[in-house]
């Protein structure tokens, strides 16, 4: 059953808000969280996803940088070992290039490299997808790359509700986190609870029961997902829509169990196609579920170039809930 | 806004504030006037100063028209305007030649123009039309022009620091005289990237200038809250001499430039230059409230004492190289110009969505 | 047919003599062909690849550089750009990390955003490979960051004969091209032709016939692949192995009508097998011969873990002979 | 090699050259002379000088280990030995107090060493095994240690500047006093995060010093064909002032070291210092031949005018502080010592493989 179905919550939030909800009960909780990043202070960062925050714990904990994104999320990676749980921010997902090699060589090795005594709790919040019109230094989704990295976690959420539950559990994660929001997602709303909660990493979501075909969504795509599926309903097709909310820890069992149940199933993600996430979760499906599989598993990725700025060229790249949609029907047979 | 008025044009207006003259034909006045060492200005150097006035108007012109597009809906995404920083620009590229290099931020608008680029292929960009200098797939952030030296627009921050560095080592390379200019923010100066490259320029003597543009805001931070130390000895600890020019004086920032290019060019290596300006809207078109982080009265000091329109037209003006009326006509028939240039692009198609898979690999 | 069976070849060259003929050889025709890196000159890299190059070329075209990777490769982009064809050296693959945004914000990006006004025609050349007990900063094969990003091409040489060609025309293309060598080969040898010749991108090449299973390996895979086939032989196992060469492009065609053909298959590479190179060719394959497979794509890669120094410890984290004869042998029933 | 000869021991050599004197009980010469100063050294002033040499001579006794080790081919992998270096170790660790960070690099050892490490769990994890610390999962360029306030070694060269300015900000956050330490080569001076992060300890005040370990080489190219302008300027030039120091001399490299940790610890901010050294051997165990990059003539010079032993020792003996048969005693002792840590590294168990899932999270 979808999570959210089973409580009736009357508050609604953005899915800004419930991260902002997220960091500041955090904050409160624990002493040594603090944010580091660019324009994170007063400006709130561009998405104002931060907004208010430096005026509840000033300027010793919302702390603004320098345009430093290796250095300071080094001064995280300190940080964190040091006895501080920093929550690293990092403007737009395409910035990462400047942070591998802290998060990879020095960030995701620590633990083991100190044969597990020294360890690095931080969180590295960022943002993924494309039309924006921001072309393609603004644009890309880049958490395959760091769900390649051993000793790392990485989370995407995919409503405000898992948004606040997955980022309070990151916070709390004695590893370095790497936290993908989706740009275009800030302003949607969903119902958020009030009070406390954590949502435990590796346990995939059913947004959508259903019999026909399992839809694995990944942040920006859940939703599109849900769209295809309330589509597909309407041609008598049921789909069931699963969203890992982490890559890894990669809940392999849900996903496997729909798959074995529906016997078809289609994987979208909003990173580029090739060598991407879609072809990690469809192995893992095809594996798991092959002798359940009617037809190959599809994958859905984004378009194999760099995004554009022109929108009906940018409008192309990445997957759609008519696009889902049509996989879907052709998959079942019903094209 | 119009150079030639103290009020900044509001973004919501929709013609300038400036009282028109009559219309008539404008004459440019003969150069046979004193420059500004009091020395009679030769022929070159009055149609430099006209051309680098023009430019300027161009720049400002043109961003009037984006902010336009903006408020109007018609652009896509966002932009980064160079109003207040004209002369930067203009007074760098008039020192160098066509087959120079240079590369631009994100604020690359006025870069892109001082070197040569066409209003209304850019403003086609910045539409995503077929017709832009990318074919639509750049947009703002990205113009980029093999014919005029533009490596392009770089929306990373310090993203073309390697880029402009490593056009000066084939410049270098090939022994043609040419030289690369590097445009960047003093925001840039956060990223580690100016320094590697700093470094390498300094011990390859290769012919770069590295033009850091302060307007003093890194987005919605002040630069003294992001740079310790000193700015100006940061070159020279990495082997590159520095200066500072005062980036509102075209003819200031012609002037060292000239030089810094010529020492480049003659194989002197690498310079650093930081051209004091700043940036009269917001951060970004849709930046509008900004007294959180910077006072009214900041903007309005800059807007009415230090527009380098102005002081560039009160100059001339002084020099008797033109006079107010002239470069009111001047204004119209750039303002026409860039009018005519956005109404291109308009009309311009989309590109056909099937052209998303071309230019990914060569 | 494997290529190298159908020429008789006398001469034999190590992996490290071929990649500097290559690149000799390409540097005696083509002026513009330089060499960047950190003691590229008279040290030859540490592992003595270069050796005489400087001697034969001047300091003019190899290059020493600071210990500056992203600033160097940064510079290649913008030599490449401007009428060079430099060949960048990042001496172990882990310092990939620096380069990140040089090489996928900047080179990659380049000639799409600029509507293909710009090109860049650079080699970036480095290292994968782990088992030299050089600890987790010094062991690890980052290709399937490079083959998820539209823009480049990468490169993954398994021989002598291999390395020369692609090579070749890795510095020919006109594009930013990762070519990736595997340090633990660069003494082995293997028949190398004298003059000229060059193997095209996007083309795998089946080192070894066979009928039974398809055991696709790269880089320092492709041996172990061939060791695996010898053992299963000894068995009556008949293993087919291609190496595909080039991840990206890749070869999809190749791998599938082999699959169809041996109706299994096994997918060997040295990266982190997570969200690995190994994904997206297991689901090539999954997709492309899923009416033909008998059992699932069976991947095998690095463990998930950074490597450790131990050698007990470094000596399970990658696919050997053995691991992947035992595989291979479950996979056909055998086992 | 022997610190109270002039000969560099050679890697073939199985022992030292050294003549010894007769065997017998060694006695610390009392604590009643002068110090450099010509003042009465103390009594905590002379534990200091003789505990500091103690040290010193561990790091250069466990370096002859190791390049056995590698010589027997005991050792898996390579080490980057740290010899000719120690004094600059010792003089900067003797400054810290146990709760103080360090991060080291991938010449680490001496640091490890000098910050307190044990030599038994140091070789075992060289030889990769359990005992070492850390289970041998970090091998020679890895070493950590809470207890001795060690982040780490790192084999990315300026891979822990971020970690050691981290390391300050926490320490400031938690306002006990602490100051980090961060260890590199001036071949780290060629990557930009450095001058990231002395920014950032500048703006934020943090207490990290920045010691430039100048052995003149990287790897196998002199620092000064990849190192423009001036190494000190570039420290102020991010507002990080900056020193250098004789880094043979070991009561030096201390003094220094005392009064930028005392400026941290008051919350004066960060410092760099640069500490002009020299490595006696190859770049790592494995690099021999090093005619090509350097000369006999220049290691040769190192080795015997500008030893940190032996200079220190010559020192002590001058002041009377202790004589050199106290002197050979005591690196008998500290070669035992070492020699018994080789063997309990040699003897002790390799983890199981079973451990190799271990420790990936936390
Ligand atoms: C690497 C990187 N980090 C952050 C950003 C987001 N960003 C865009 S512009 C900007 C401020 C740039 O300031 P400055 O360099 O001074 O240029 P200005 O906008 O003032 O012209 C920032 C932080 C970016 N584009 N790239
Ligand atoms: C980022 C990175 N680039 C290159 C290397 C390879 N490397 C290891 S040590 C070294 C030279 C370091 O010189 P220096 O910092 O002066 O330290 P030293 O060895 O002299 O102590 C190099 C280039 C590395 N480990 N990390
Ligand atoms: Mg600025
Ligand atoms: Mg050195």
């Amino acid at each position: 059953m979808p999570e959210l179905a089973e409580r009736a919550i009357e508050r609604e939030l953005t899915f800004a808000q419930a991260v902002r909800e997220a960091l500041a009960e955090e904050m409160r909780r624990d002493p040594t969280v603090c944010i580091i990043g660019e324009d994170v202070a007063e400006a709130g960062t561009p998405f104002k996803v931060l907004s208010g925050l430096v005026e509840e714990f000033g300027k010793e904990r919302v702390i603004d940088t320098p345009i430093s994104e290796a250095g300071f999320t080094g001064v995280g990676v300190g940080a964190a070992m040091t006895g501080m749980r920093p929550v690293v921010d990092i403007m737009f997902g395409d910035f990462l290039t400047l942070t591998m090699d802290q998060m990879v060589n020095q960030a995701a090795k620590v633990h083991y490299m100190s044969g597990g005594k020294w360890k690095v709790p931080m969180v590295l919040r960022t943002t993924l997808g494309a039309t924006r019109r921001s072309a393609a230094q603004h644009s890309q989704s880049l958490h395959a790359w760091f769900s390649h990295v051993p000793g790392l976690k990485v989370v995407l959420p995919s409503t405000p509700y898992d948004a606040k539950g997955l980022l309070k559990t990151a916070i709390r994660d004695d590893n370095p986190v790497v936290f993908f929001e989706d740009k275009m997602m800030y302003k949607t709303k969903g119902p958020v609870p009030e009070g406390e909660y954590t949502i435990p990493f590796g346990v995939a979501d059913i947004k959508r029961e259903g019999t026909d075909i399992t839809i694995v969504g990944t942040s920006s795509m859940v939703q599109v997902a849900l769209g295809a599926a309330a589509l597909l309903d309407e041609i008598g097709i049921s789909a069931e829509v699963i969203d890992p909310r982490t890559t890894w820890p990669l809940d392999e069992a849900t996903l496997i169990a729909s798959v074995k149940k529906t016997s078809r199933a289609i994987v979208v993600d909003e990173g580029y196609g090739r060598y991407g996430v879609t072809a990690e979760i469809a192995s893992v499906i095809a594996e798991g579920a092959f002798f359940n599989l009617e037809a190959p598993v599809k994958r859905m990725g984004a378009m194999h170039v760099p995004i554009p700025f022109s929108p009906p060229l940018e409008d192309v790249t990445v997957p759609t809930e008519q696009t889902v949609f049509e996989a879907a029907r052709k998959l079942c047979g019903k094209a | 806004m119009s150079p030639l008025t103290d009020k900044g044009k509001k973004r919501e207006a929709k013609k300038p504030d400036v009282k028109r003259p009559e219309a008539k034909t404008v004459e440019m006045k003969k150069p046979e006037t004193k420059n500004s060492n009091g020395m009679k200005a030769s022929k070159p150097e009055v149609e430099r100063s006209l051309r680098m006035y023009r430019r300027m108007l161009m720049i400002r012109l043109f961003e009037e028209q984006v902010n336009e597009l903006y408020t109007r809906a018609l652009m896509p995404g966002l932009a980064h305007l160079y109003v207040g920083e004209e002369a930067v620009a203009v007074g760098i590229c008039e020192a160098l030649r066509d087959d120079d290099y240079i590369t631009s931020t994100h604020r690359g608008h006025g870069h892109c123009v001082a070197k040569g680029a066409a209003p209304n292929r850019m403003f086609a960009e910045l539409l995503g039309k077929e017709a832009g200098y990318c074919k639509g797939k750049g947009g703002s952030m990205h113009i980029a022009d093999p014919a005029t030296g533009n490596l392009g627009a770089n929306a990373i921050v310090a993203g073309s620091a390697g880029i402009a560095t490593g056009a000066a080592f084939s410049a270098k390379h090939k022994g043609k005289g040419q030289v690369a200019v590097c445009f960047f923010g003093e925001g840039a100066l956060g990223q580690g990237v100016v320094y590697e490259v700093m470094n390498l320029a300094a011990l390859w003597k290769l012919p770069v200038i590295y033009v850091c543009e302060n307007n003093m805001y890194n987005e919605y931070t002040h630069f003294l809250e992001t740079t310790a130390g000193d700015i100006l000895s940061r070159g020279p600890a990495f082997g590159v001499p520095s200066e500072s020019v005062d980036g509102q004086d075209v003819t200031a920032v012609y002037q060292v430039a000239s030089r810094l290019v010529k020492r480049a060019r003659d194989g002197e290596g690498p310079s650093f230059l930081m051209c004091n300006t700043y940036r009269y809207t917001g951060h970004h078109v849709g930046d509008i409230s900004r007294e959180y982080y910077r006072s009214k009265q900041e903007e309005h000091h800059w807007k009415t004492d230090r527009d380098p329109l102005k002081l560039f037209a009160e100059k001339l003006i002084a020099q008797k190289l033109t006079d107010a009326p002239s470069l009111v006509k001047l204004e119209d028939e750039v303002r026409a110009e860039m009018k005519a240039a956005v109404d291109f692009a308009i009309a311009a198609p989309y590109p056909n969505a099937d052209k998303v898979e071309q230019d990914v690999y060569a």
